[in-house]
């Protein structure tokens, strides 16, 4: 079955409201104001109407409304908008949501599932660009999601709804909509928490989640196309929990190592990804780790100062020819 | 629905008072770390609030939590453990006296942030709406209303239409008597805290801290018309603040309470000694009902001494219990697919 | 006080209609990525609220912000510029639509985040208390009522009674008129949305936003309130919204607005037609000045082909302004220190 | 002149509140609970009582009107309490005070200071005792500053208030209150965004920033006395800018690197510092890079678990040991 990242959201959702009467939302503007992937969600808003709460724009009493019920039985999809609103949130989503399981000892459980549309996305400027999930990493507590790809914006959107049993935020990204691929419904999920290698390589490995992965796979194309260069990449898949072991073991046959993150680059993903090679894959390191990410700048309006700071396919392809040496 | 005989309130308040008086002695030996805060002088609320409650039903609380936890049923050994840290305590040492919880009671999470619980009481009264069935009440101070948590979730409960009944404690000092350095006392600019959540369409009332028989019959009449699915109530208890919470650390300024001072005995202290005979729910609940002849002294003697002979033996499970294995640290931090209900 | 004749009116409104058009009609052609807002039918608040602010004065806006600063006195060439991106655009091309700014006018930040403002303006009203002059208008629209920040800022706005005028414009799509997918109007469980600023002692006010004349008298007054130091105040403006605003992509159903809609000639789709006729603070106001003889439709004409020909100039510009250079993008995120006020 | 960290802190507020008549405080809270600590406040709310407006507890609010204030040609300091509570605000800090001077294109400067508590305190659970400055490391636009002693504390606050022009949040700490320095009040400051090295060594470098900074000289003291081993200490002083270069020259001296950090683990500020050193410093590394961070998890309140998360001077010590091979 082909599906795009949008289809295969709206299919998640749809799926475990039919599957599970406790699956609610609040709010559903999950496709942003893109028409094309709007049109998705049509049958969630059609069958399951009477599943949705309004949600007047107040993401901070939202975020903890869906918390509360959570608690109180329920398995809320809550919709955070823009990335960027996830901080009007903050404080139930970070200091809430993410501490009831261990403030009470584990008699409660928060089964809730933040829905954001995070990322740079064309003319958001520095409101509205927002990518905060380095920043929820501090968060323990918090499972972060982050899909790169149409199966995994289907399979992890019904894990969260579904099976997970903590606070989720889900990381989704309004520049991967249309990317589409051929999954298998019936087939078992990669679990959640282990890092999919999506192309095998030989000379270095390239990092990604969420947006980078698609173009990661595009500059490893290009790196095989144009410069015979091997490049393994691996999608990370969730940033909590964070899959060191795959990056750890990818590397270790590699050498070397790029990150390609959407977060600014001090503090960002492929900070903590940096860190742990420089931690525990020191030995295999042939060259320097190089981060390819948002310089430490909010994000500009205008189209070509947006594109000078985005991680592009291009700009992953210049790092690794640097890592390599070239 | 549920109703308390006089007997029963006033063991009920006493026994918050008689737990809350250890408390401070534990403190003033240094037996627990941190700031918290007792609830003395604001018993008949949490009292006349649980009553009316049923299994079920869900209670949200704060930092000043210990008297909504032993109305609604706690073990005090349990709390006092928790407040100490200890292995034994309801939430093994991890949350301590700000995030006291017993989630078999319906106190399924304890925010500690000023106006942090009313979303999550929101959304617990949603899940109850859905289901059909149970109601939930939020207990705040009166900072919580400065603050836009509490702002969008009185909002948020009066478009969803859910079982909610917000029941704010103004506890606060007035101007006159704020010292520097205090924690700041209600600044919000409203004639009544009722005027915000009225804004909003949710029906409101004021109450007296300071009668407990009529706080009875009050959060009762709420607690059914909530209950009854008419959508959100706003309550103001207005409490008259104890002196001895006046200092940071809380302190017993004559010592326990004691039963004369209902009668004709009075507190060495002229600020204690007032409140006493003005403000205090539990000796003018007492008085009233020994001049009612509805209970006599020696009945509640009798009362009394077993409300203190059970908060010592809180005391006493709570020091022996030991503190939790350093590894108790590490979790836990999630909890397992299927674990949820 | 700046009083504003009825063609400056006229030519003030018509000015910020135009510019929107061209607004558009840009958009149209895909000549600048990303959401954007238009201010059609809201004209007459922006003219009347900008019109007795003085030098120092500070206006606080959101992203449906191009009227205020229109009326403000900005320049549409360098507005336009911003919103395509370009170079000589009031930020270089940093802002877009979303955060235009013009630091010199008194419109130092603007936030696209609903409710986002209101604190700011707080802040800089308590400035000017500090040294004793000037005074701050805050437009928002009917969402940030149910923003905690909006609340938040209104009570500290309230309890340091600071000269700040909030401005809500109210353009909210009535229930029955609301699709799918749109953004969600005003969902605010209160009877009046002045109601909630009113709960925390605030004088409020509710004006006709399709009433020009009536609105400039109004703001005056309440201006005059706010700068004689009576502390805040708070309007909401009802606006009818207009239909070509109700995709999400804003349009023209029937193209540039007519002279002859404000008389004879009506509009060719039915719900424009009715806007027209009963919400449109434009052709209201242009009508009743010809009825009651203060202006000819000749001089009127004169005025729209004046305003016209500045708004083909303001693109014009725009367009013939470059993009700035990619090396633009990496700054300025800090200022130098000595470059602060 | 010897001083304490509250004393230095309440001896700046009071020297810029004398010096600049713009200067303001929304809030007075400084210290905490601590009563001794709150006792070096008293000349500042003696002598200038008017110019502190009363805060209510409204940490959003009050953020952006700090903020709208310093629009309006003020240098306010705004007491956001707990450093928990700067999720409160995190909407008015991170996505309107940080942006201000880029999105305006650099019309408007916004020279605020919030002042934020933050920390493990003992008994603070995990509601109270966040450390957000590796989360506000995501947020260009933003100083950063982290003070590890009385010097700093005094110093950096006097520039924040004095000569900043851009928005500052000054991470306090309750722990420090009592740390004391001599200092010299005409001597000139060490530049914002330099870091120091406030102990030379010669065979590995523990990097530290504010409560660690004690700590870390602790465990060097220790690990000279009991094992002959000689560490640098290099207190960051501001987490941003953070200062590579510094670390990156120690290192290269020593050949290796511990960083004792408070923030959680994963994505903390430990991570950008080892990320930099896999960047930029892989070939002075002698050994894998070590973090002694909090794990991830939530701050427990009873003293044993809180102790057993604590990164305390032995834990350093271990660390550098384990570094060090030994
Ligand atoms: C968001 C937040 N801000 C500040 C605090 C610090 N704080 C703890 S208790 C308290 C006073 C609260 O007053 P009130 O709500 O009236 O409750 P009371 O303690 O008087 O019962 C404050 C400000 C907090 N816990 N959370
Ligand atoms: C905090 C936040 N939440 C959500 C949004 C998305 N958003 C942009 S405009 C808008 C509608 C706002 O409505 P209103 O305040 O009535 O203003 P109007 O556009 O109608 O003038 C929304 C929800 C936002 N910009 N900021
Ligand atoms: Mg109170
Ligand atoms: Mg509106």
């Amino acid at each position: 079955m082909k599906i795009t990242f949008a289809e295969g959201l709206a299919r998640a959702i749809h799926e475990s409201l039919a599957a599970d009467s406790r699956v609610m939302m609040i709010g559903s503007g999950i496709m942003g104001l893109n028409p094309a992937a709007q049109k998705a969600m049509e049958p969630v808003l059609n069958d399951f109407a009477e599943r949705i709460s309004v949600a007047p724009i107040s993401e901070l009493g939202l975020a903890g409304a869906a918390t509360g019920a959570a608690i109180g039985g329920l398995r809320p999809l809550v919709d955070l908008s823009t990335g960027s609103f996830i901080f009007q949130a903050f404080a139930q989503v970070v200091n809430e949501a993410a501490n009831i399981h261990y403030m009470s000892g584990g008699q409660t459980s928060v089964p809730v599932t933040f829905y954001s549309l995070a990322g740079m996305r064309g003319g958001g400027a520095a409101q509205h660009s927002h990518r905060a999930q380095a920043m929820l990493g501090q968060v323990p507590g918090l499972q972060i999601l982050a899909p790169g790809g149409a199966e995994d914006a289907y399979r992890l959107m019904k894990w969260a709804l579904q099976e997970s049993a903590n606070p989720t935020v889900y990381i989704s990204h309004g520049m991967l909509f249309g990317e589409s691929a051929d999954i298998d419904p019936g087939a078992p999920m990669l679990p959640v928490g282990r890092a999919r290698v999506c192309r095998e390589g030989a000379d270095l490995t390239i990092v990604a989640s969420s947006i980078t992965v698609p173009r990661a796979l595009a500059a490893a194309a290009a790196l095989d196309k144009e410069h015979g260069v091997s490049a393994e990449v691996v999608d990370l898949r969730s940033i909590a929990p964070l899959d060191r072991q795959t990056v750890l073991r990818s590397v270790a046959k590699t050498g070397r190592a790029l990150i390609a993150d959407e977060c600014h680059r001090s503090f960002g993903v492929a900070a903590e990804v940096a860190a742990s090679l420089a931690e525990e894959g020191l030995s295999s390191l042939k060259a320097p780790v190089c981060r390819v990410a948002v310089p430490d700048v909010p994000i500009p309006y205008s189209a070509p100062l947006e594109a000078e700071l985005t991680v592009s396919a291009e700009r992953i392809l210049a790092g690794a020819l640097r890592v390599l040496g070239r | 629905m549920p109703s308390l005989t006089p007997a029963e309130r006033i063991a009920s308040m006493l026994r918050i008072r008689r737990f809350e008086e250890q408390c401070i002695t534990l403190s003033s030996h240094k037996r627990f770390p941190g700031h918290y805060h007792v609830y003395i002088g604001q018993e008949a609320t949490a009292v006349a609030a649980c009553a009316p409650l049923l299994a079920g039903d869900v209670i949200y609380t704060t930092w000043r939590n210990h008297g909504h936890l032993l109305a609604r049923g706690a073990d005090p050994g349990r709390m006092m453990a928790e407040i100490l840290g200890r292995a034994h305590g309801y939430c093994g040492g991890r949350s301590g006296t700000l995030h006291l919880s017993v989630a078999a009671l319906g106190i399924p999470a304890t925010s500690a942030l000023v106006g942090g619980n009313l979303p999550l009481a929101v959304g617990t009264a949603l899940a109850c709406k859905r289901r059909g069935s149970g109601m939930v009440v939020n207990f705040c101070g009166d900072a919580a209303l400065e603050e836009g948590a509490a702002y969008e979730a009185m909002s948020l409960a009066s478009l969803w239409q859910v079982p909610v009944l917000f029941l704010c404690e103004n506890n606060s000092i007035p101007p006159e008597l704020r010292k520097r350095g205090q924690f700041t006392s209600s600044t919000l600019p409203a004639k009544r805290l009722a005027d915000v959540p009225g804004s909003l369409c949710i029906p409101t009332e004021t109450a007296d801290g300071a009668d407990a028989g009529a706080l009875g019959e009050c959060l009762s009449r709420l607690a059914a018309e909530v209950r009854g699915g008419s959508g959100p109530r706003f309550v103001e208890v207005r409490c008259t603040r104890w002196p001895g919470s006046f200092p940071l650390w809380p302190e017993l300024p004559c010592g326990p309470w004691q039963l004369d001072w209902a009668f004709e005995a009075k507190p060495g202290r002229e600020d204690l000694a007032a409140w006493n005979e003005q403000s205090d729910p539990l000796s003018l609940y007492v008085r009233g009902c020994v001049a009612a002849g509805t209970l006599e002294r020696g009945a509640l003697q009798a009362i009394d001494a077993r409300v203190r002979e059970e908060m010592e033996r809180a005391v006493q499970f709570a020091l022996a219990s030991p503190f939790p294995d350093a590894s108790e640290a590490y979790g836990p931090v999630f909890a397992q697919a299927g674990q949820a209900r």
